[in-house]
């Protein structure tokens, strides 16, 4: 039964082992040796070193290619034209369903073809070397970004490879992510990954952490996101991470978003052991965007906006071409220097907006009470309150494709826009709290002259990428 | 009498909310949906068009790994004797590709119809009403569904 | 002498007269018959009807090109595919100088060799007959914008060919357009221009009429663009002009824009007779762009969001291809789509920024300091006090390349990024006002850790083509 | 010795701000600055070459008809005598030409040297200390002028 307790050295060597036959590459992976590598990476390429000493938001994009070159050339491209401060490395698809052998088909297509096929960069099938050669080639601190619900074998390799920063988490990156995962068997997956952090970072590798707050990116209620971010923070810190950064996507209601980001951390740090360095992560809207780069530049923006407003540690860009596809690096560089100059206009401005506090101490509530059912469902034992939570509904994530998720929950926009919940199925917030959502829903249903339903949500959904906020009553089906 | 029809999203894929809606959508004009959910094999959506005695077959991908996930199969439904409208939509390749060219080796592959990530619901019920023969009467569509999401 | 008195109708007539010969269209005017045109103009292309029962900002682009049939498309493009609710005209310089032949002769070399070296229409040359096709053929209503000292025969033609707004006024037209015009001669021009517009007001054609609000368009202090806008407001609504629209550029702080656009609606209700309409118009970012797209669509999201929160009632959207050049009808359209997707995603937040009625009550103090001057200068007559105000640099413009005004004000950012004045010349205000500008400047100052002083200024007016607000120190000549 | 520039922008342009900032840039630097203003013609340039016995001509445009503007500048520099460095700069075409095109244009029509518009006054500096011949202590430069702007 998975507990929140550190993995003993013992039981990390064991899985590493188990883990060396996945994959040829894996045999290569030598952690003192790689203690020694990281050693000899200069400062500017620390990632926790970067972003724990900046004094503004650092901007970093999402890419990923399968062949090295051309990542190094994309990374660089990102660096030189967009401006980026922290660099990312996206990994494919069959990576985060450990089909490496898919993945080398992939790769092997692309080296032939010249043409990419895979939609990410396939760190294990390149290895120790090829990852090293991409840190050492690129000019910045570089994350790995995926989305891989066993992440064991690929934080090997990358972590051996120079990476000092690693996104997920077992609930992020299995409930947005997967079908039939069974969540414990994620939480166990990332207590290796974490601890593996950990021992690097016991070595004097500070390996920086990410668990993904976005989720599924459709109108997740930041009282959900966070309070799932403080969870994986936690689960993390039992493993010795001493570096964490915790995530957030924007909704697009500007007072929400910053009494939100302001609630993360918050919330991170007092949650969080003191030896934990709390950062943060502002995400550009994740949700559907705009099929029109106009526009959508007009979502960066505001983006940007909201993050010179609330100041977080770190901004993850989008590009006009979100819709379409896997950006051009040229539209990946063009939405960070949109995003960047929207900061650097409004940031010296020092702009204070009301009715933030107000917001912020609704989330913080609402947080604290998901947050202490998990403690209390696993009955002072996070990773079984985890399960307990998510089992009964307790806590739940809106249009999680997993099984292991009730998927009771439904958002939708009150009339400023701000996301409320619609349907809580079993989530932990009393009555109270029920209340306001629904009053702030009801409200938006009197203006709108109809009865709140799925037709309500779905235009919600569709809101943003039909060039609006809120998603008002258009023809269509009902 | 309700048409019925297959719906997920194939491969490895997990973006689910884009067959949310096309679900509360053909629900709601009238189709008995079978939704398989995302991570869907080929494998799951024979089956389920057997099982089910389905009129059309209605495939999703988002993650732009479409072509490599559906190869083969047309060959699948066919040995398996099913002869039915199959239909795919979504962001079907990766990065920013032209769509014409998309479309046209979708079609290559076996598809009915290719439909691009602006495809509103109502254009996926208009074509499977003119595939499937659905009469004027027959698409008065049933009261809005319960305010769940089926995944 | 002029002075702020209504013209005569044999005077008007008088002037018309004389202005028949100056180019072969002129002949073709027929006010009698001009007023039975616009009576069989649908409502939706009643420029001031439009814009005067909107109930959100209204888009408007600029845009002219020399060829009608491509000025048609240019529209026509802007408004199906741009979304823009009100369309302009923009008049080329030559016509501006009242050089009709050079007009002529690019208007007749575009035609031959399809290459548009004129930079905008050219409404005279086209003619009451070529006017009227344009406004029957393009689907909404349309202003003629321009930057003409003496308009009289633009005004007359374009009138006559269906137009029913039409930018500029005496001041605004004059001290940043022109270098050596006599001002006393401009604002007996526009009399003639407001007159018939009085006289065609009178008649049931409503024509509105919009003073040119960002004047240099450089750093321009919020207080004097106020002044002139409501100096030139005022000599309008004495020739009879009904529909006034006063306008306003961005400076590009937040808290200062949105107060601006406030104190310029407030003063222009109560200095203005109560039967004109006062509507008010934000221009977004009229000084220097940044030599980069991606960047130009930052500025002018941040244009967007402003005019969210201050809703006025229109806004002059830019391109993102403002620096290179006259923008493509794509560029243009993009503009007018990113400015959308700011305002219809902020509007119905309900946002609330601190400390705009502060800066709200010091704007209007000086405004009301610099009209006070102009009305007393000119011993209560408007016309007289404003030639006075403009000699005695009481009322004065930075940047003005004007021989008409001292060009002693200099304007500088603070610390916030809010437009102060560094240097005031005459300017009409007090001791106390200018203390609280030198108060912000000297907290900038030392921030920087360098003195007020040119170098300053032109870090300002180059900042936002940099990538931020705020001028503050780099290298170079000092 | 300081070198004397004459400074203007042609035609009917009232595009002000590039000009004063390059007065100022130039008198930092140490030249003798003659700014004749916006809406300078052919006949005021040429003036102000022969009156201030000029060491260059430095001719702005920022509306779009700098060529209009120009036609013919040259020959009535030469018919007067006057062979002197002359640069153009600033949006010397009407919308988003192809720069390098619309630089050989300038400098077929008798330019020395053409500049686009995101020149930053050190440029000119630069190119000015090397046609004239200025010296590296020559270079060193005055004080920062007075904080008025001259029109
Ligand atoms: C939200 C989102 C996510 C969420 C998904 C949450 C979830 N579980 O659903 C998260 C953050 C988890 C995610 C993850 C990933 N994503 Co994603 N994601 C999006 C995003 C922003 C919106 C998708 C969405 O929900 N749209 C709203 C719904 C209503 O629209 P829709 O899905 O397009 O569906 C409509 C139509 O397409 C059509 N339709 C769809 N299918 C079908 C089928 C038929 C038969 C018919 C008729 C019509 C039809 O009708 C639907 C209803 O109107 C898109 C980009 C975008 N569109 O803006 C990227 C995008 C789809 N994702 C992308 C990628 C690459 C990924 C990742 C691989 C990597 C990453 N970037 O992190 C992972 C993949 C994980 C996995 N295993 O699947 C790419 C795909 C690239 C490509 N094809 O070139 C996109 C386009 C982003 C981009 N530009 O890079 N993503
Ligand atoms: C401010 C501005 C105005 C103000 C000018 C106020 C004033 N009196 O100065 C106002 C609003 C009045 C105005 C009017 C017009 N403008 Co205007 N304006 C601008 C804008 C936004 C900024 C110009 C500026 O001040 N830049 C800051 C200064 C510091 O930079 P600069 O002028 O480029 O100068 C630098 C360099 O170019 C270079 N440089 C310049 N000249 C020279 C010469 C030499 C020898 C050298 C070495 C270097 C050099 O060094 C300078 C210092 O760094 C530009 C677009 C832009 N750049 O963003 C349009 C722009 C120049 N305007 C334009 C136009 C068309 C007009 C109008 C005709 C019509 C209109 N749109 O209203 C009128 C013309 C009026 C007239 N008769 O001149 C166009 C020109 C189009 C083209 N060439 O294709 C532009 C590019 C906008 C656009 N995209 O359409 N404008």
């Amino acid at each position: 039964m998975v507990r929140d307790e550190q993995l003993t050295e013992s039981e990390l060597g064991r899985i590493a082992e188990s883990l060396r036959d996945d994959w040829p590459t894996a045999q290569a992976v030598d952690f003192e040796e790689s203690v020694e590598y990281h050693g000899s990476l200069p400062d500017e390429k620390r990632f926790a070193h970067v972003l724990e000493s900046a004094d503004k938001p650092l901007l970093q994009p999402r890419a990923g290619v399968p062949r090295l070159d051309k990542q190094v050339e994309l990374l660089t491209h990102l660096w030189e034209e967009g401006g980026a401060d922290l660099l990312p490395t996206t990994i494919d698809s069959y990576t985060r369903d450990n089909e490496y052998a898919k993945a080398q088909e992939g790769l092997d297509e692309a080296r032939e073809s010249g043409e990419d096929t895979l939609n990410g960069f396939p760190a294990v099938n390149h290895g120790v070397d090829g990852c090293r050669e991409l840190v050492e080639r690129v000019p910045g601190p570089i994350e790995v970004r995926h989305g891989t619900p066993d992440a064991r074998l690929l934080a090997m390799v990358t972590f051996a490879g120079g990476f000092q920063s690693f996104e997920g988490g077992p609930i992020s990156y299995n409930i947005p992510y997967t079908k039939s995962r069974s969540l414990a068997e994620t939480i166990e997956h990332w207590q290796f990954v974490d601890r593996l952090t950990g021992l690097y970072t016991e070595f004097g590798v500070r390996i920086n952490r990410e668990p993904f707050g976005p989720l599924t990116g459709t109108l997740v209620p930041p009282s959900i996101a966070i309070a799932i971010g403080v969870v994986e923070g936690l689960l993390a810190a039992t493993q010795g991470v001493k570096s964490l950064t915790l995530g957030y996507g924007q909704v697009g209601n500007l007072v929400q978003d910053v009494a939100a980001l302001r609630a993360l951390r918050a919330l991170g740090e007092e949650y969080l052991p003191d030896d934990v360095t709390v950062t943060t992560v502002f995400h550009e809207w994740m949700g559907g965007f705009p099929p029109d780069e106009a526009r959508a530049n007009g979502v960066i923006s505001l983006g940007g906006a909201t993050a010179a407003f609330a100041r977080p540690d770190k901004v993850i860009t989008k590009s006009p071409q979100e819709f379409r596809g896997v950006p051009t690096m040229e539209a990946n560089a063009a939405g960070l220097r949109t995003t960047r100059q929207l900061i650097d206009m409004l940031i010296e401005q020092d702009v204070t907006i009301d009715g933030i506090d107000e917001e912020q101490a609704f989330i913080e509530r609402s947080a604290r009470s998901l947050l202490d059912s998990v403690v209390s469902l696993g009955d002072g034992d996070v990773a079984q309150g985890t399960l307990r939570a998510f089992e009964t509904g307790a806590l739940d994530v809106p249009f999680a494709p997993s099984q292991s998720a009730k998927g009771a929950v439904l958002p939708a926009r009150d009339d400023k826009g701000r996301v409320r919940i619609l349907e809580f199925g079993e989530l932990a917030l009393d009555d109270e709290i029920r209340e306001i959502h629904r009053t702030h829903l009801d409200a938006r249903a009197k203006t709108e002259g109809r009865a709140c339903s799925f037709r309500m949500v779905a235009d919600d959904v569709d809101a943003i990428s039909d060039g609006r906020l809120i998603g008002r009553p258009k023809e269509g089906w009902t | 009498m309700p048409r019925t029809v297959i719906l997920g999203v194939i491969g490895s894929d997990a973006h689910v909310v884009g067959i949310t809606i096309l679900d509360q959508a053909l629900s709601a004009a009238g189709f008995d949906v079978v939704n398989l959910g995302v991570q869907t094999s080929q494998a799951e959506f024979v089956d389920a068009a057997k099982a089910h005695d389905a009129d059309a077959v209605l495939v999703s991908s988002l993650y732009g790994h479409a072509e490599q996930d559906c190869r083969g199969f047309h060959d699948r439904l066919a040995s398996d004797s099913l002869d039915l409208p199959t239909y795919i939509g979504g962001n079907l390749a990766v990065g920013q590709d032209d769509w014409d060219e998309t479309r046209r080796r979708f079609e290559r592959m076996g598809f009915t119809r290719v439909f691009d990530s602006e495809t509103e619901p109502q254009e996926a019920i208009d074509a499977l009403c003119l595939d499937l023969d659905v009469s004027a009467t027959e698409r008065e569509g049933s009261e809005p569904q319960s305010i769940r999401v089926t995944t």
